[in-house]
């Protein structure tokens, strides 16, 4: 098993967002995540990568807790979040230059050469990111995906902003990864077809129930 | 923590930092333009330069640290990159130690080429201007430490810079105190023999694991 | 033990039961305090008459350091066990403890002019004291500042564990540097340096200051979690 | 007694404690004051909110 979330309960700003909340990853599988917007997409992504901890539940990334994988166990997922960190007054190629530093893969220009030209992005290398325009910086963003080595995937929204032509390579990368035997876990919040993937939709949790944890909260917390 | 990973922290910090020269230059124009305005508000008469003058560096120094902090943890939280660097792997105290060594980097070079260009303007003697600078790189660590820390503080806000300067305040004074009761003691010509350079560097090894942990614990809270 | 209290509406009735009562005593014991301090205690012969403002000037110095001391405890227990009412005590505590700094720093220099001849020295513990204040005013100001409470409270508690650093300089300040500053009368209680008919008042005063603090903290801890029934309300109305 | 008619002969003395006994009380009254009207006022809204809930 990939990714495992099992049982999670998570609450913020008074405010119940998952209530037993259970996902299965396997290797060589994609999964997407469809709900609108608000139901919790990104957080569920951050819940996964560490940086917020559930109340209650356990979330494991290749049988290992998150909260107690270091530095360089973290090295085995690739999340492409929302907020892309791309810095707008450096260019494209030190951009990616950084983050390549970053996330410890090893530095290869011929495979960051390939990686950019994937995208037609090359070209205009030495552009900064602050001239391109929103698709543009997604397409950035989503090189570092040829460049990673790593088996999971998380992307939150990759298909935000482009035009159809990316993403149909974006869905041909995807595609590849999974014969490789990666797995991917993508959010939508409309319904976007890949061939062999599961698709999950979230719903919004019922009034009622919310507001009953949420009075629970405030009373027992006080 | 590997200490490569430290490294490749700070060549990212470096590499912001360079390309943002604008931020550089708007420091030292600001300290140079504001240094310009004490002289012609002193009128070109009578400067009492040796007892003015550092009390006016310090100030402007003050002001203009905490308007460079805002570059490295605001900019940061917009666009995503904290939260980058975090998920990535690295810790909270890591990425605040590199922020700080850029950034005292970033403020010790034009102070350089500042102090002495100033110290001109202001007719000051050469020792004290080398007292200066000394306490200025002695004291400017741990006042970076605070800064950072206060301008995590005050990310989410958007009125922020008042809040920040409150927050602030209270930390700075020690430090202020004991940088300018050295600087004024040196008339005797016992420059090196004072204790407040050493209680300077005390007072880093105080700040740094205090700062460290704070910007930890605060960093954990904005992602809440 | 703690969590007993931690009922809201158990704590509301305690309060309205008990809360007038302490009022009350506090301002039986202030009418003997300053019965005390005006009538039946000399003047001192070095500083004469003006001692007299050390009757309030002491107590509220102390009290300062005191509010922040469980302040800072309770930003503690709120860090580490995330309980709500040690934010709401440090939230209802702070502008008590900013007005009894104040009310310090205002009384010293009072009592400075005539005695140092001016109103302000940059001793240490004056400007610790003053730091203190600022610290207090810097609590204040970031738990109001922001939307989501338990954000800024958060914040606060952090805030006031880092300023928990100045307590000790303001209390040995005396000690450490040869200050304007005299040094503290009643640090043995066995054998204190100074008079017993100047203690008295100093004592009296000293627990009706208590009793004030303890019938203001519990009101504004009520007024506090009333506050938050009336946002939980709120925010369930606007679901 | 004799202590307070010497207090009130001091002169300058007298008014410096007398100011500073004001203001202690002054800024303790007004602390008081402010909390209080704060409680009354946040339990008057308190009670009409709950009503209108319950009448829901």
């Amino acid at each position: 098993m990939v990714l495992e979330i099992i049982s999670v309960f998570f609450y913020r700003n008074k405010r119940l967002i998952f209530d037993n909340f259970n996902l299965k990853l396997k290797n060589s599988q994609i999964m997407i995540l469809i709900g609108s917007n608000g139901i919790g997409k990104t957080t569920l992504f951050e819940l996964i990568v560490g940086i917020l901890e559930p109340q209650k539940g356990i979330i494991k990334i290749n049988n290992q807790l998150i909260q107690k994988m270091f530095e360089k166990k973290r090295k085995n997922f690739t999340y492409l979040p929302h907020k892309d960190g791309l810095k707008d007054n450096l260019t494209i190629i030190e951009n990616i230059e950084n983050w390549n530093y970053l996330s410890a893969s090893k530095y290869d220009f011929v495979k960051l050469k390939s990686s950019l030209d994937y995208f037609d992005l090359f070209k205009i290398k030495d552009e900064n990111v602050g001239n391109l325009s929103q698709g543009q910086r997604k397409k950035v963003s989503l090189s570092k995906l040829i460049l990673s080595n790593n088996l999971l995937w998380l992307l939150d929204e990759p298909f935000n902003g482009l035009d159809s032509d990316s993403i149909i390579k974006t869905k041909r990368i995807l595609e590849n990864h999974r014969k490789n035997g990666g797995s991917v876990l993508l959010s939508s919040h409309i319904d976007v077809k890949i061939k062999s993937s599961r698709k999950i939709v979230l719903n919004k949790l019922r009034q009622k129930r919310r507001r009953d944890i949420c009075e629970i909260n405030s009373w027992e917390e006080l | 923590m590997r200490i490569d990973g430290f490294f490749n922290l700070i060549k990212r910090e470096m590499r912001i930092c360079l390309k943002n020269s604008f931020v550089m230059i708007s420091f030292s124009s600001f300290f140079l333009i504001s240094i310009l305005i004490f002289v012609f508000a002193f009128g070109s008469g009578s400067i009492d330069g040796d007892k003015l003058y550092k009390p006016i560096v310090w100030v402007l120094l003050i002001f203009s640290l905490m308007l460079i902090s805002e570059n490295f943890t605001n900019n940061d939280y917009a666009d995503g990159s904290l939260k980058e660097m975090q998920f990535l792997g690295y810790s909270e105290e890591v990425i605040i130690l590199s922020k700080g060594i850029a950034m005292w980097f970033m403020i010790m070079l034009p102070t350089f080429f500042l102090i002495p260009i100033s110290s001109i303007l202001f007719n000051v003697t050469f020792t004290n201007s080398v007292i200066l600078f000394l306490n200025i790189c002695l004291a400017c660590p741990s006042l970076i430490l605070i800064s950072l820390v206060s301008s995590l503080f005050s990310i989410q806000l958007k009125n922020n810079k008042i809040i920040q300067f409150i927050i602030i305040f209270p930390f700075y004074m020690p430090i202020i105190i004991f940088t300018t009761s050295t600087t004024n003691n040196d008339i005797d010509g016992y420059i090196f023999d004072d204790n407040n350079f050493l209680i300077l560097i005390g007072i880093f090894f105080i700040t740094l694991p205090i700062s460290l942990l704070t910007s930890k614990l605060i960093m954990k809270e904005i992602n809440r | 033990m703690i969590f007993k209290f931690a009922n809201p509406l158990r704590f509301q009735k305690f309060v309205s039961k008990y809360q007038p009562t302490l009022l009350y005593l506090s301002l039986i014991f202030l009418v003997c305090g300053l019965f005390f301090s005006f009538f039946n205690s000399p003047p001192d012969y070095m500083q004469g008459e003006t001692v007299r403002i050390m009757y309030i000037h002491v107590p509220c110095a102390w009290f300062s350091l005191m509010i922040y001391s469980l302040i800072a405890i309770c930003s503690l227990f709120s860090i580490v066990f995330k309980h709500t009412l040690a934010d709401i005590i440090s939230r209802a505590s702070a502008p008590i403890g900013a007005s009894f700094t104040l009310a310090t720093l205002i009384t010293g220099s009072i009592w400075g002019k005539p005695t140092w001849g001016t109103w302000w020295v940059w001793d240490a513990r004056l400007t610790s004291e003053l730091i203190l204040f600022f610290i207090y005013l810097g609590l204040i100001l970031i738990t109001t500042s922001y939307e989501d409470k338990s954000k800024g409270d958060r914040y606060a508690s952090i805030l006031a564990v880092v300023g928990i650093v100045n307590l000790p300089i303001i209390k040995w300040s005396v000690d450490w540097w040869n200050t304007l500053h005299q040094p503290a009368s009643i640090s043995k209680l066995s054998s204190p340096s100074i008079d017993q008919s100047m203690l008295t008042p100093l004592f009296i005063m000293t627990i009706s200051f208590l009793f004030f603090f303890v019938s203001v903290l519990l009101m504004r801890i009520k007024a506090e979690i009333i506050q938050r029934k009336i946002d939980v309300i709120r925010f369930n109305r606007v679901d | 007694m004799r202590y307070f008619s010497n207090f009130i002969d001091s002169g300058d003395h007298f008014t410096y404690v007398c100011l500073s006994y004001f203001i202690v009380f002054l800024i303790l009254f007004l602390m008081f004051f402010l909390s209080y009207t704060k409680t009354k006022k946040l339990e008057k809204e308190f009670t009409l909110l709950s009503k209108n809930e319950t009448k829901k």
